[in-house]
């Protein structure tokens, strides 16, 4: 092999920590002689910036100095998957590429490795555990009941506000998830789901902190928590339980998930560029990434949502985390359905302020 | 007891203003600092606590366990200084023909430079990339280098310009006059004349180019890894603020000992220069 | 002589021209030509579609509105702010000038992050100014987190030290003497600093300005963390139609509408500095 | 119209005492100049009573009050600064007429005062031109037209006339001296131009490191000077510094009578009261040195003891360098410890001498 | 050290011809006074020959070589700039000192020569002062100084001495005079002090609206002006139009012999050529005004006519106004069309004139 495999993440620290401390020497144990240099790009625009050099690389064929993501969109650049950038993965006969979870594939050019789910953070000094809502109905009800007490971030950033988005988006259609897949996007469905549910938001946004006001990331949502300005979130739940293990959250901080339709969650999934100077590599930490052992640490190191189906995981992991890690999560599905969801959530749902 | 009361007086006059702004500025700046140098310092603080429930080291600790955090700092310290350099080299005597020549397309190539500031990198980054990939440029410190002089451009040409406007010609003409060539007025005389102006600009490239982080990151990733990339990584999407704090307040300590000396240059020198002339 | 002297001209600003046009304009010109020759299919053809999309549509006009109001907001502010530091700075000699300068500079060492986090624990909704009102008992003020004004503070802020700076140095080169000159006639310090500082200042202000209203056109933390969801800024709404919205055309679109605002204003600059060289060189 | 008074006044800079106890009264409309060698403190002086500078100690009072703490715009004073002080971003009219219009002047009025004033000093016409393109004296005018417009209670000059020709300095300091008079301007002067002090001045002050040496009215300080300095500094004077012996000065060629009691004492003759003749003695006094000034000639004359002194000579006089000359004197006087000690009666008899006692 | 060649000479401004076809020859080592008016293109000329304007037209030689087209530090030129031009952010020393570090003298040499540099403008010790610390004269001193220190070929001077007292400006103008001969530095020197350029220069060239109007040595200017402007620009001269009338002036008081045929004429008679006697005849000319100069008197005579004319006196001479004088005329010139037309012929004998032709 030639140098170590660049694998570039904009993940939270906790994932940087889980790629350094656990998949590099359990990769380099099973792999000899390969091994993984983890770089942090921050955020999606970092990754988004170094896609666009692999893209400019392939044109010019030179060196992209980047051999895998972490976690990306292969939609992006744009033209990328046409112009080959992205290594496609349903070709490239990845073992156990048949056991991934069906709901987690977005693209054939991303390889899905772990998921997550997003819930509802409280404060339990201020909403008594047993009155926390468990279903869409009781969390309107909740939210109108208690005007400023409740905020979600952007869609567009850090997803957890997006899944809340999404979440109104399968209520006001049947809460089925199944209507929605990566292929039936048309511009004329989208806007007759879509446009109900804008009208749902819409109707919440005076209930919401400062009269619909929205942060701008997970982050932001968690610190308004942890400030004591709003009573409820919708957060990731890897990243709450970090944070109340930080302190950032006091112990009283509730979790719920709504039990009619749980909140959609998400998967991250592995891209590779073609051009990479150790494609060879990159796709054995690929393949790497879904093995069992992988798998497992996923769920037990980050309280992550395994990306292969729970039917292929041994059983033993199975009853083991049966109680923490829900059997399946929802999902929506991005492709062109992203940029309609969070611009349409940004045309048609922001800027109806009530504030005067 | 004459000259006593007149001190005083003096004193008074002066103050009246100085106090206010010196009042209004530490309330407006130094809050907002307190707060982060306070986090640095923190492991629990929620409202409505005046003061945080629980002072700690933990985020230094982790922080300043990294190796990566020093590398960083010694590999930024060495390319600011570098990018600063070359940029005052190349820029300085362009500004000063700005300033002062005339030649065919003065003014359209002064405008260009507003280019690298005004239109927004993400609309470049496949061009640049797509250059320097070509040069073996990307990763490299040299390349970094090259990305960040060109966001230093229009600082160092800009800002120059005015001030070598400013700046006597007849000086120039006596110094021409004992001898100098052009490159040495330059450098004796116009150079120390208009040096407030032009150290401002020197820090503004300086701190500017320090904190740049879009080039740095674009062409010097992944073996070129600058303080404030991997502070954004540490800092964005971060559930804990504290370790942006504490690289923050890492940062302020050289800063502030180079805002005093700066202070220094440049008030004496403005000084001297507003007297006379 | 004069043909060798514009060579020598030349020459002087050759390195620094050849590297923005190599690696900033050419690039932009790239951008340009991607929004205007589209793509369509396996052929490109000419369209401006895009811009005429932009300029009729009310959501991007909106957030050109605010990112026009927010600059000009910042620009009155920043200056309005900025003067009367760098006037005390350049006239007074007591020991507080340093102090004064210390402080007005220092938010140059903050970077925007760290700023807008600080700024969300000191003026966001019980930050540290709900803290210390509640403490002596006071109602909480409304926050301007999430608002216009949240971006606008932080804007301010964080450009603050570049306007005192370009200031001062630009009282710098006003002598005292001519302020003692004006003084003597009867003009009060009003008076002078309208009638004798205002217009040597020209320059220093253009350019001060100038680095504040690019700055502020194309912020992206401020206002994305401190603004409200909508209308955004350009800066967020740039790279939410990039990055989110997966449409490179639209984005370069208002990438360009931007640039075109920006360089009308440099052009003010640029003219204020070409009608001063003609005045000096004789 | 204003009287001008100045109390104890001292200032230092950080490595200087620039004016040390100076202490002045100036009368309603009387004009007083101020000599002095070059860093004597004489800009220094105008500029606390501009409001300018700030006195280390002591108090400027203008008609009684005291303005020593007043900014210069609440002051009665018109200066007009050594340096010009021109204003580059204005035209020449701009320059004069700021001051009418800060005072709210009806727009025809000022164009009105400024075309006199750059009438008076010889730039009508220049009103749209830059101070840049301005000849050296040309400035000085604008600047000397810009402090006279105003018309103050008080006029502070310092050089006015500086780089201007002889007869423009004529001409002007005649106007400014009748503009002054007739509207009763309190006016201190800074001129290295002893004969603009002597033609000018109801009084000269004469300045010497931060102090005044003498202050009187021209004829008194040319005829009386007080001290040594004041002799030696205005006018031309002959110092020669010996002893007085049995109530002679004790001198080779010019052993005068001088009762005062034995000690040393100098002996000071003005060129135009030393006479020449010539002469075939030896050894005698030599012709050093012919210098024509045109209305009269000066000779440097070298007395036998190698002594120079000046002497100045009708311009019909020849003398040729190297001539053989008699020293006649017909008025002295003498100082002892820097201060006036005795002056020969002013008789118009030439004392005669022999060259050898 | 070298020879100056100005060849037809010419610069406009925009709005001025500052300079108008001079030409001049500097010998070598000679030293040339610039006189003229303010404006009249002084430093204009100084500055196109030191290199910081470019002419118009016409060329500039030294030493037979054009150098017209080269640059400042090219031309072996040494100028004193009118505004001094000191470099603010440079002490005293740094000042003087900057010419010779160019020129890599070794320190301990260009510690000398700047020591006595400062040591001969009467500066010595203010080497660590800043430039703003010094007084208006003291600044002057210093670019004077600065000149002089690198003993360029050429010395251009522009009114080097404008704001000195008349002591130092009488000593400095002996050193510089000393220096220059010695090291036979070719001087090109602007005053506004007749005096100066009557005791300085070898030549004086007499500047009138950007054109020479004569160049002579300082005694041919002052006695044999050959221009009516040059009689009235250097020293004072009383001017008197008229006519002549069968060979004498047409004046009811100076009705003197003028062997030119009729026409318009103009008498100029110098004010040390008038000589006043006391008379009681009437209508007679009548003392307006006596000013004291010290060394000779200033009397102003209004003859019948109402023409003024000045009358310079022995310092014993008492006028008062008011007295009535008979006016005698020993020396006089007559100008026709600007030229000269007629000079008396020199004698001591007065040429007594009826008050009443
Ligand atoms: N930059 C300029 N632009 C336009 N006119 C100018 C410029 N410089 C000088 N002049 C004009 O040219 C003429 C000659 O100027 P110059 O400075 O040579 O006069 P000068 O003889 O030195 O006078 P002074 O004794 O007052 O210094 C003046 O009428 C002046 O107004
Ligand atoms: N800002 C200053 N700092 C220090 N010393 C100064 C300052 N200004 C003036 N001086 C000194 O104070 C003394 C008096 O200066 P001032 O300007 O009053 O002299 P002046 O009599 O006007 O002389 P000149 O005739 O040369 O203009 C000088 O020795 C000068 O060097
Ligand atoms: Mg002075
Ligand atoms: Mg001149």
């Amino acid at each position: 092999a030639g140098g170590p495999v660049n694998v570039f993440t904009g993940a939270d620290a906790n994932i940087v920590d889980f790629w350094n401390n656990i998949v590099a020497p359990a990769f380099a144990k099973a792999h000899p002689g390969e091994s993984i240099k983890v770089i942090d790009a921050g955020d999606d625009s970092g990754l988004r910036a170094i896609a666009e050099r692999a893209l400019a690389a392939l044109a010019s064929k030179t060196d992209p100095h980047a051999d895998l993501f972490e976690a990306f969109d292969p939609k992006l650049p744009a033209g990328g998957i046409k112009a080959g950038l992205w290594v496609d993965f349903k070709q490239a006969k990845i073992p156990l590429y048949d056991h991934i979870n069906a709901m987690a594939f977005q693209s054939d050019y991303s390889l899905p490795y772990r998921g997550s789910q997003v819930l509802l953070a409280y404060d339990s000094t201020k909403l008594d555990p047993k009155k926390a809502p468990k279903t869409w109905a009781d969390l309107t009800a909740w939210i109108k009941a208690n005007p400023g007490q409740f905020i979600y971030n952007r869609p567009d950033k850090g997803g957890s506000g997006g899944n809340f988005v999404r979440r109104a988006i399968h209520e006001v259609n049947g809460r089925d998830p199944a209507k929605f897949t990566i292929d039936n996007f048309t511009p004329a469905y989208a806007e007759k789901t879509l446009t109900p549910a804008w009208k749902l938001l819409q109707d919440l946004a005076p209930s919401l902190y400062d009269k619909g006001a929205y942060t701008s990331g997970n982050t932001q949502s968690i610190q308004l928590l942890a400030q004591g300005v709003v009573t409820m979130v919708p957060v990731w739940s890897d990243q709450i339980l970090k944070a109340i293990k930080e302190g950032v959250l006091p112990d009283t901080t509730g979790l719920v998930q709504l039990t009619d339709l749980a909140l959609c969650g998400d998967f991250n999934r592995m891209v590779i560029p073609t051009n990479a100077t150790n494609k060879d590599a990159a796709m054995k930490l690929a393949a790497f990434m879904l093995t069992d052992e992988m798998q497992k640490a996923v769920i037990t190191e980050i309280g992550g949502f395994p990306a292969i189906s729970w039917d292929y995981l041994p059983k033993d992991l199975r009853d083991k985390y049966a109680d923490v890690v829900p059997k399946s999560i929802p999902t929506f599905p991005q492709g062109d359905w992203s940029p309609a969801v969070n611009d349409g959530w940004y045309r048609n749902v922001a800027p109806n302020l009530a504030r005067g | 007891m004459n000259t006593l009361s007149l001190l005083r007086a003096q004193a008074r006059q002066l103050d009246w203003i100085g106090v206010i702004l010196a009042l209004t500025l530490t309330i407006v700046i130094i809050l907002p600092l307190l707060v982060v140098a306070t986090w640095a310092f923190t492991e629990v603080w929620r409202y409505p606590s005046v003061l945080p429930q629980q002072f700690g080291l933990r985020f230094w600790h982790q922080t300043l366990a990294r190796a990566d955090v020093w590398n960083a700092l010694m590999l930024s310290l060495r390319l600011t200084t570098t990018v600063t350099l070359l940029s005052a080299l190349i820029c300085l005597p362009a500004a000063y023909a700005f300033a002062r020549m005339d030649f065919p397309g003065r003014n359209i190539f002064f405008l260009s430079f507003l280019a690298s500031h005004a239109f927004p990198k993400f609309g470049l980054l496949v061009t640049i990339a797509g250059i320097f990939l070509q040069l073996h440029l990307i990763s490299t410190f040299w390349g970094v280098a090259l990305i960040q002089l060109v966001g230093t451009l229009m600082l160092m040409i800009w800002i120059p310009v005015a001030a070598f406007q400013n700046v006597d010609r007849r000086m120039e003409e006596a110094a021409r006059d004992v001898g100098a060539g052009p490159l040495r007025v330059f450098w004796s005389i116009t150079l120390p004349q208009a040096a407030p102006t032009i150290f401002a600009a020197v820090l503004l490239t300086f701190v500017s180019t320090f904190y740049e982080t879009e080039g740095a990151w674009l062409i010097g990733a992944p073996q070129i890894s600058t303080m404030p990339v991997l502070m954004i990584s540490f800092i964005n999407n971060q559930l804990v603020v504290q370790y942006g704090a504490v690289l923050s307040v890492m940062l302020w300590v050289p800063s502030f000992i180079a805002l005093m000396f700066a202070r220094r240059v440049m008030s004496s020198n403005a000084f001297a220069k507003g007297f006379g002339a | 002589m004069p043909t060798g002297r514009r060579l020598n001209g030349l020459l002087l600003v050759a390195i620094p021209v050849l590297l923005v046009g190599w690696l900033i304009i050419y690039p932009i010109f790239a951008a340009i030509i991607t929004t205007i020759w589209v793509e369509d299919g396996e052929s490109s053809k000419f369209s401006i579609a895009s811009y005429r999309f932009f300029f009729s549509d009310a959501y991007s006009l909106g957030n050109l509105t605010l990112t026009l109001w927010t600059t000009a907001v910042c620009a009155v502010l920043l200056i309005a702010c900025g003067l009367p530091i760098a006037l005390y700075l350049r006239f007074s000699r007591s020991p507080l000038a340093g102090y004064i300068q210390g402080l007005a500079i220092f938010p140059m060492f903050v970077p925007s992050v760290i700023l807008s986090y600080a700024l969300i624990r000191t003026i966001g909704p019980n930050g540290a100014v709900d803290i210390l009102l509640h403490s002596i008992g006071l109602p909480k003020l409304p926050t301007p987190y999430l608002t216009p004004w949240g971006p606008v503070i932080g804007l301010v802020w964080d450009n603050l030290p570049l306007t005192v700076l370009m200031l001062t140095a630009g009282l710098g080169g006003i002598s005292n003497s001519s302020v003692e000159a004006a003084r003597d006639v009867g003009a009060g310090p009003l008076r002078v600093f309208v009638h004798i500082i205002l217009p040597r200042m020209g320059n220093s202000l253009l350019v001060a300005s100038s680095f504040a209203v690019l700055g502020i056109f194309s912020s992206f933390t401020l206002p994305y963390v401190l603004g409200p969801a909508s209308p955004e800024m350009m800066g967020p709404f740039m790279s939410r139609t990039f990055n989110d919205l997966y449409d490179p055309l639209n984005a370069k679109t208002q990438a360009v509408i931007c640039f075109a605002f920006c360089l009308v204003f440099g052009l003010f600059y640029v003219y204020s500095i070409a009608r001063n060289q003609e005045k000096t060189s004789r | 119209m204003a009287q001008l008074t100045i109390q104890n006044l001292h200032k230092s800079f950080a490595s200087t005492t620039a004016v040390d106890s100076v202490n002045l009264h100036v009368e309603d409309g009387e004009l007083i100049c101020l000599l002095g060698p070059s860093g004597s403190g004489k800009s220094t002086i105008l500029r606390m009573i501009g409001g300018f500078e700030h006195p280390t100690s002591g108090a400027i009072l203008i008609d009684g009050e005291d303005v020593t703490r007043l900014p210069p715009e609440r002051r009665p004073t018109g200066m007009m600064f050594q340096s010009h002080a021109l204003w580059s971003h204005m035209t020449v009219f701009g320059n004069i007429a700021f001051g009418l219009k800060l005072r709210r002047l009806p727009k025809a009025e000022i164009r009105d005062k400024v075309e006199s004033a750059l009438e008076l000093v010889g730039l009508g016409g220049y009103g749209t031109r830059m101070t840049s393109q301005l000849s050296g004296g040309q400035q000085q005018r604008v600047a000397l037209a810009r402090s006279l417009v105003l018309e103050p209670k008080i006029l502070l000059l310092d050089e006015p006339f500086a780089s201007l020709d002889q007869h423009l300095r004529e001409r002007l300091r005649e106007e400014v001296r009748d503009i002054q008079q007739r509207l009763g301007i309190t006016t201190l002067f800074v001129t290295h131009g002893q004969d603009e002090a002597l033609a000018m001045a109801d009084r000269i002050a004469v300045l010497r490191d931060g102090r005044i040496e003498q202050i009187a009215p021209a004829d008194v300080i040319y005829r009386e000077p007080q001290t040594e300095f004041v002799a030696g500094f205005i006018g031309t004077m002959n110092l020669i510094k010996s002893e007085v012996r049995n109530g002679r000065f004790h001198h080779a060629d010019l052993g005068l009578p001088m009762p005062l009691h034995d000690g040393e004492a100098t002996l000071a003759i003005r060129p135009e009261d030393v006479v020449l003749t010539a002469t075939r003695n030896e050894p005698s006094a030599v012709v050093t040195r012919f210098t024509d000034f045109g209305s009269y000639h000066l000779v440097d004359v070298q007395l036998a003891d190698g002594h120079r002194i000046k002497a100045m000579t009708a311009p019909a006089s020849r003398w040729r360098k190297g001539d053989r000359v008699a020293v006649l004197v017909s008025s002295y006087a003498a100082f002892r410890n820097q201060h006036l000690a005795y002056t020969s009666t002013d008789t118009h008899e030439l004392i005669k001498e022999t060259e050898h006692v």
